[in-house]
């Protein structure tokens, strides 16, 4: 059906013997949205709605491209989520966008700043394949003398930071991942002040992945979390990503940095091993558990990541699965649910029952960061898959627990 | 106006506990709206570049922090703004859209406040014929404002997010009495309809005035009495102010009014003026600037446009203003006057200013108080205003703009049509007049009463707390007297005290004098676990009226004996134990000097 | 093989030209294991040592039962776990055992203290049956005027416990869960303290299901929580069972009992819906997650609980995937990751996608906890599931969050 | 002795930065042992009823919070432990099967001691013959006990965990000196093998005595040189006990040593002694009993049986224990006295003591001083005893039995084949006679200073800092002069100091004075960022002296010279840029003077 109106237009409408004047909006699902002089919106069932009139109009401004190259400063990589989206007005929902350079003040925007839109898509939807495009970026960006900020979703930002961590064996400048929980179109986004704290974390020159947001529900304080200690903890609040245990890094207050932990230095090269292996699974053992679900989940996996109970524990059913599993060459990794402390299948008979069956365990690597290391450590280090997991590569694991 | 339906987007209350159980800090930053245009409203507040703290009450959560979206709309809050709707007679939409309208004065935490448009068209039928309703818009509360101290701002959390039912009309009222007559009569449905417990004088209103220059727009005229003064002395204020523009106009035909602030802190390197030590002292820097055009309009007579400029500097934490209409004074002296004069040059008919401010702010202070001044001079005199209460009003910011208002994302369109069904079924709600009627038919108390309960918005908490006791005139009586002498000597009474008190009088079967000692504890500030737990509110026991009379001459009247008592006891008497004590003692008197007889 | 010597045979064998001489403690796996009598164990290998003389000795005493039954006090059911663990000298592991009495002090066994085993397992071999037979038995002991005690495994103590609390509509006395982290054959176990303060709480008459752990590290002080706001969020901490937003009822420090937060008080009856349908399945969104295991798994299931990213969020071929799902009659409920916050369907497009797809979601409720209630819910409410789980039953959503 | 290995069961080293970073409290309970008896000094501490609370050091994790299980067994040390016991000759095991020793005073957050046999059998060749080894233990150091106050016992975690080496001899040992030669030999190859690097005192001992009145063990006998003196004043202690009690079993036949605690506060009510006014201010009660038997045997000659009961009870947090034979005194009086003998009526020969205690720990006080006097009168002396610096020593807690061990259940049995594989490609270690030859040899020192830092353990510290500055004599002065003295006159010097000392020395070319003044500084407390920012080390810039040098009489002698810069800058000199100098001047002087001439 062709519409009567185009976004923009001046329209009037005759409702329900209301007579409606404003700019159009849109029509869908039998709903028609005009914007009215004040600035509000209604919403008219198309079938009570009749058009008056229709003033074609001038289109509101193009979207700005804003990319901008440079070479020994700090690069902003966006691949989409709440800090690149935008209010999506066919269906009123928030969407990415790809204008990053709105981001920033004038002020900001510096002349060793550069911005690039690499992807725009929401996290949820990365995938490995995602993570291979970020790190061939970053590397290009670090070979130019620049260090990397990524915007990226804040949903799936420890899966990719931890991704990339793996990936970059050594690094010649800091990778550093932020987001927002609140979109930038409100006033009160943190976009704003996480980007911010972002660019001044650089000058730390961190040789590590790691992930800079708030770390409280103050516009005050931005911490610096290392991606493979790092966990999205609120599914709402600014400070949602926090450190699992000795992952804080730095932290920023008042525009003031002070180091929190031991973190490893910028290296004179860079070395990418952009290779993952996606033949993994994550999976949450629930008490009851039928067998002959992890059997086929691994029939085209090469390795499951199991988030056991307590210090790594499941069923007796499914303990006799994995045996199975294991013996037809699928590497099976154990973390908790529990997210923290060590996995240890050395104190109860089921641990060391799921030992003798051939599970890893490796200290307190977060289940989300054991399915990441599982795709890097099969793709690059295979043959010596168990010992691979158990050594901590990126400080994944704490030798030295403390909380 | 607000509704006591509990909050708008949360499932928190609208009432507080505890106004601070902790505390965080903000920064708001300005952004694109709908349109791709950036509003003028907005634009300004961010220009102050400032920090807001809030204080997060006990009837806050996760929504009022900005920390969470918001959950579902409140539905009683719906369905009472259909209702209203509907009693004038407006359309209400099929569907609610709910907007976000940009507010970054840290009153709202999420730098925007939602408001929806519920209905159009409509309107209240007054003395002086119908006033149109223009719309019906149904939005949150915004935070409390604490202080205020330059760029640092403190709100409180335990009115944001409260509903408000705003209702706008069309320029239909003639004067200010017309104005507060039709407030008070929509003011009165919204109540009706909205189990509005608090005095009328708790309604707040915005008040646009139109004098043909521009829109000017009262915010948050907390009581119907201010819209009369506020009305008035409004246009007190533009008439004037037309007329010094004109002779500004006159004097300035280029409209030159060129605002550089030159740092002339030497001048004052051993001033006597107590102003700008002060301000010296917390690191403020005096500048000065010529004000071409402008002498004797800053404040000679009715001209005030020095208080214009010192209005909008205040909002940038500059507290010293200070012009040459008033200068010498404040401590400044003749010499340090020529200085300014020599570096500044005035004119014939020239002013000039001085400002304390901080270095960093001298380029948007320049530039505001240009734009402020150039647009006065344009006879646009648009803008948002407060009113103080003596009835004066005073700068708030510019005239927001359209632009300033995109949907809000979080919540989808919210179908109004089983609401309808609802409202409809409902039925219209009671006007004032014949509410009056049906309270004097129905209660028995005075017509006076009732006319009093309903123009004071009382009639709600007379029927609620009349449902609980059941005794008419001594719920009319607590409402029209106890309290309102009580809230004038000693302190307010929260409503909800109120209600824990006549039900504790209907458990009990505690009479007037009982009531009456339980409010005026409440009002002192006890909790009403105080107040329950204290002997001084039951009445003497038979018993206990027995020892005491035993101990009285027994040639006391019995009001000489009640008023004894009463002053010794503190206590509520019982007045029929009394007489039959009375009646008996008298007996055994009889018997006894019969006996010895 | 018939072995030479049985546990408690005093013998002495020669190994590598060595005399030992000891207690016979097992011979398994080709190693023989001797007490000497200095107490230290040896393990030798069984092909170089030699026996030399065997003297069978007294058996140690057998275990006593300890049970006792009683009306109008405190009654201990215990299910197993590692507060009903002890040494397994075959493995040299922790195993469940039966005598309880020995966890309370002689100054305890009070006349209105019973103890009942009615279970014997570990905590991660739990099912929905399981928890059947422990409501069943608390409603036995609630209608003999008891309140009740269960002791279980901390790993899914919260499945349990909450499963229990939608089961129980109204209880005439409490129902508390308590367990151990460290086992009660070492002195430094908290099984001690954790069970005397369930019985301190006991008397609060609570009337929902709770459960009693420790408050911090040390031994000072105990928390209750509500079963359905209670999460094990460390492997191996005494504190590890924790509140989350809201949960906390009451703490007892130094022997003071505090009220935390409302509970409903006990009821004058107690209505069990003892009704479980376990065709319920709890799954770990990942990115990458491939399309076609949430069909499998829910080909033989009633209701999938779904552990979205964020606000509750999946990647798009996962949302086709669901949508399938639903309009073949199963339901899905999403539920977050992040364990803290709501879940909010309406913010993203992929939220609102989901929601158009028919997917259920419940505010904060948690994961493990949404799995229960679906197996309570299918079984009692299930022609209104949708409404019913998004009503709180036994608070497990929060209206207003505070944290 | 410890292992500078790092801690057995974590990944965290052997010292601490900060010794309390946070703290914690805990309470141990007694549980059944792995035979299903209940173990003696296991029961004994429990009976105390005690809180335990924990310093956490920056070297410590949930392992020695016991809040998260044991990690994989440190290799390091495994493979030193079995290279000792391979020098020694000793059986090593195939397996490693960790146990638990039940300790619930405390000293363990877990309430147990992780140990492990490791070998058995050996022996070491001393001048009085071979002394013989029956076990090598790996076990955990327990946590330092850092005060202690009645119920309450406060602990750091930094030493808890650390590996301990504990080699057990056969009674091969002929007296208190043979036992300090076998104590040094022992403990120097462990020294040799186990990174050893701080001074021989540091080495703590067990030492067992039997002299007929069963096993005395002293625990944790902290230096060498205290072994000989324990071993002397107990053999001194064990045979006058003896003594005291044939008295006493003459006197009481029955040996009926029944204790009974009567309440005698009332007799005290008015009292002037200090010690029971100081204990009852802080609530405790005066009891008293009578000590059947004992008269002249608590204290008078050689006769200790007093302190023996005194040892006990302050245990329990008892401070004040008075006894008859030291009546009158401390402030009491004889008519006080004469009550509490009227209360107990003591007979001929009978003896009575006073305690100030809590009156719930009465019943087991009681029950336990009846314990320890009967089973002193049974002439079984055994049990566990600390030393003090002056030698004698005192009553810790019973001796524990054998059933207090039961198997580490979270750590699976540790297969030792392959730890012997690396033990045996590293050789075996040295002793002490043939490194001494070796470090004349190869390092060209005096065979005297060799002697001495083999003998003080030293030649560890030695080999690696010469390993870092290639000084052989320097290092030996700082080891066996600077340090020592420094030690003495100022403060201690941490080990890791001293390394960034020869470090740093080594980097900038530092000498002699520089290091000892580096040293100084650190022995004064100085963190070594402070040491290294200092100018005091680097010695004078050639620029420098030749300032100094202009200001100075030029008819001053070198030496002259070289006192006087030393005095007024502390600095070091260089004495090669200084006579460089000193030429250049009297070459000028001879120049000047020559052309002047």
């Amino acid at each position: 059906m062709k519409e009567k109106a185009s976004f923009g237009d001046r329209v009037r409408l005759s409702y329900n013997n209301v007579e409606i004047e404003g700019t159009f909006i849109s029509h869908e699902n039998g709903i028609i949205t005009v914007k009215l002089k004040s600035g509000y919106n209604v919403a008219l069932s198309d079938d009570r709605a009749e058009y008056l009139s229709v003033t074609p109009a001038n289109r509101p401004s193009e979207e700005r491209s804003g990319e901008r190259e440079i070479s020994g400063g700090v690069m902003l990589l966006a691949t989409g989520g709440t800090i690149a989206s935008r209010v999506d007005y066919t269906t009123g929902a928030v969407k990415p966008h790809y204008d990053i350079s709105s981001l920033l003040g004038e002020a900001e925007i510096r002349e060793k700043l550069g911005t690039r839109v690499i992807d725009n898509i929401l996290s949820e939807n990365v995938t490995p394949e995602k993570w291979i495009l970020m790190a061939e970026h970053a590397r290009k960006e670090l070979d130019r003398g620049n260090h990397v900020i990524i915007l990226h979703g804040t949903d799936t930002m420890t899966y990719s930071a931890s991704a990339l961590s793996f990936m970059f064996e050594k690094q010649s400048k800091s990778i550093i991942f932020t987001g927002s929980q609140r979109s930038p179109d409100r006033p009160s986004s943190d976009a704003f002040e996480n980007i911010r704290s972002a660019i001044s974390f650089s000058s730390l020159n961190v040789g590590e992945v790691s992930i800079c947001m708030h770390d409280s529900r103050s516009d005050l304080s931005e911490r610096l979390i290392r991606a493979t200690r790092s966990r999205k903890m609120h599914t709402s609040r600014r400070d949602a990503i926090r450190d699992i245990d000795g992952g804080g890094l730095a932290d920023i207050r008042n525009g003031k940095v002070s180091i929190l932990g031991r973190f490893r230095p910028a290296a004179d090269e860079t070395v990418l091993n952009a290779k993952l292996d996606d033949r993994v699974a994550l999976i949450y053992f629930y008490p009851g558990m039928e067998s002959g679900i992890l059997s086929r989940i691994a029939e085209k996996k090469k390795a499951l990541v199991v988030m056991g109970t307590g210090l790594g524990h499941v069923s007796e059913a499914i303990i006799s699965e994995i045996r199975e599993i294991t013996r037809d060459g699928v590497h099976v990794v154990m973390t908790s649910q529990c997210l923290q402390g060590n996995v240890n299948l050395n104190i109860y008979s089921t641990g060391r029952e799921l030992k003798n069956a051939g599970v890893i365990s490796a200290g307190d690597i977060l289940p989300e960061v054991a399915f990441t290391k599982a795709m890097y450590v099969l793709a690059n280090h295979g043959e010596d898959f168990g010992e691979t997991m158990m050594k901590s590569l990126r400080g994944e694991i704490s030798g030295r627990l403390l909380n | 106006m607000q509704l006591d339906t509990g909050k708008l987007f949360c499932r928190c209350g609208n009432e507080a506990e505890k106004e601070s159980i902790s505390t965080f800090a903000r920064k708001l930053s300005l952004v694109s709206g709908e349109m791709g245009a950036t509003d003028r409203a907005a634009y300004y507040e961010k220009e102050r570049d400032r920090e807001f703290h809030y204080n997060v009450s006990d009837n806050s959560c996760l929504v009022e922090m900005d920390e969470d979206p918001p959950h579902a709309i409140n539905q009683d809050a719906l369905i009472t703004a259909v209702r209203v709707a509907r009693t004038f007679g407006s359309s209400v939409f099929d569907h609610l859209s709910v907007m976000r309208k940009i507010v970054v004065d840290g009153s709202n935490t999420s730098g925007f406040q939602r408001t929806s448009l519920v209905a159009t068209g409509g309107g209240a039928a007054t003395s002086s014929g119908i006033v149109r309703i223009s719309t019906i818009c149904l939005e949150e509360d915004s935070a409390r404002r604490i202080s205020e101290d330059g760029r640092k701002a403190v709100f409180g959390l335990d009115r944001l997010g409260i509903p408000l039912l705003e209702i706008a009309t069309e320029p239909d009222i003639r004067d200010a009495d017309h104005a507060v007559e039709a407030a008070r009569m929509i003011s009165f449905i919204v109540a009706s309809a909205g189990h509005f417990k608090r005095s009328a004088e708790a309604i707040r209103q915005d008040v646009n005035i139109s004098l043909g220059y521009g829109r000017v727009e009262i915010k948050g005229v907390s009581k119907l009495s201010l819209i009369g003064d506020g009305i008035r002395s409004e246009i007190g204020r533009q008439t004037s102010l037309a007329q010094a523009v004109s002779v500004l106009n006159s004097r300035n035909p280029g409209r030159a009014y060129n605002i550089k602030l030159i740092n002339c802190s030497e001048i004052f390197r051993n001033t006597k003026s107590k102003v700008i030590l002060g301000e010296a002292s917390s690191g403020k820097i005096a500048y000065c600037s010529l004000l071409k055009g402008m002498d004797g309009l800053l404040k000679k007579g009715e001209f005030r446009l020095g208080r214009e400029t010192a209005d909008l500097v205040k909002l940038f934490g500059v507290k010293g203003l200070l012009h040459s209409d008033e200068l010498p004074g404040y401590g400044i002296e003749n010499d340090e006057l020529e200085k300014i004069r020599a570096l500044l040059k005035p004119g014939e008919g020239d002013a000039f200013m001085i400002v304390m401010t901080q270095p960093d702010l001298i380029h948007v202070l320049s530039k505001e108080i240009q734009n402020r001044l150039s647009k006065i001079a344009d006879l646009d005199f648009s803008e948002t205003r407060s009113v103080s209460e003596d009835g004066t009003t005073h700068f708030l910011r510019p005239m927001p703009g359209g632009e300033r208002m995109y949907p809000e994302t979080d919540i989808p369109l919210i179908d109004l049509v089983p609401v309808l069904h609802t409202a409809k079924a409902m039925g219209p709600l009671e006007d004032m007049r014949s509410l009056v009627e049906r309270l004097t038919r129905q209660y028995g108390i005075s017509s006076q009463d009732s006319e009093v309960l309903v123009n004071e918005f009382k009639s709600g908490p007379f029927l609620e707390l009349n449902s609980i006791i059941d005794d008419p005139r001594l719920t009319a009586r607590v409402l029209l007297q106890t309290i309102p002498e009580l809230e004038r000597t000693s302190g307010p009474i929260a409503y909800h005290d109120l209600v824990s008190t006549f039900r504790l009088a209907k458990e009990k079967g505690l009479k007037r004098e009982s009531v009456e000692t339980m409010l005026a504890m409440c009002s002192r500030g006890a909790s009403f676990e105080e107040v329950k737990a204290s002997p001084l509110i039951y009445p003497l026991s038979e018993e206990e009226l027995r020892q005491i009379l035993s101990s009285l001459d027994p040639g006391m009247s019995q009001s000489q004996i009640i008023a004894r008592i009463r002053k010794e006891t503190g206590r509520p008497i019982n007045a029929q134990a009394l007489s039959r004590l009375l009646g008996s003692l008298k007996d055994q008197e009889k018997k006894s000097s019969g006996g010895r007889a």
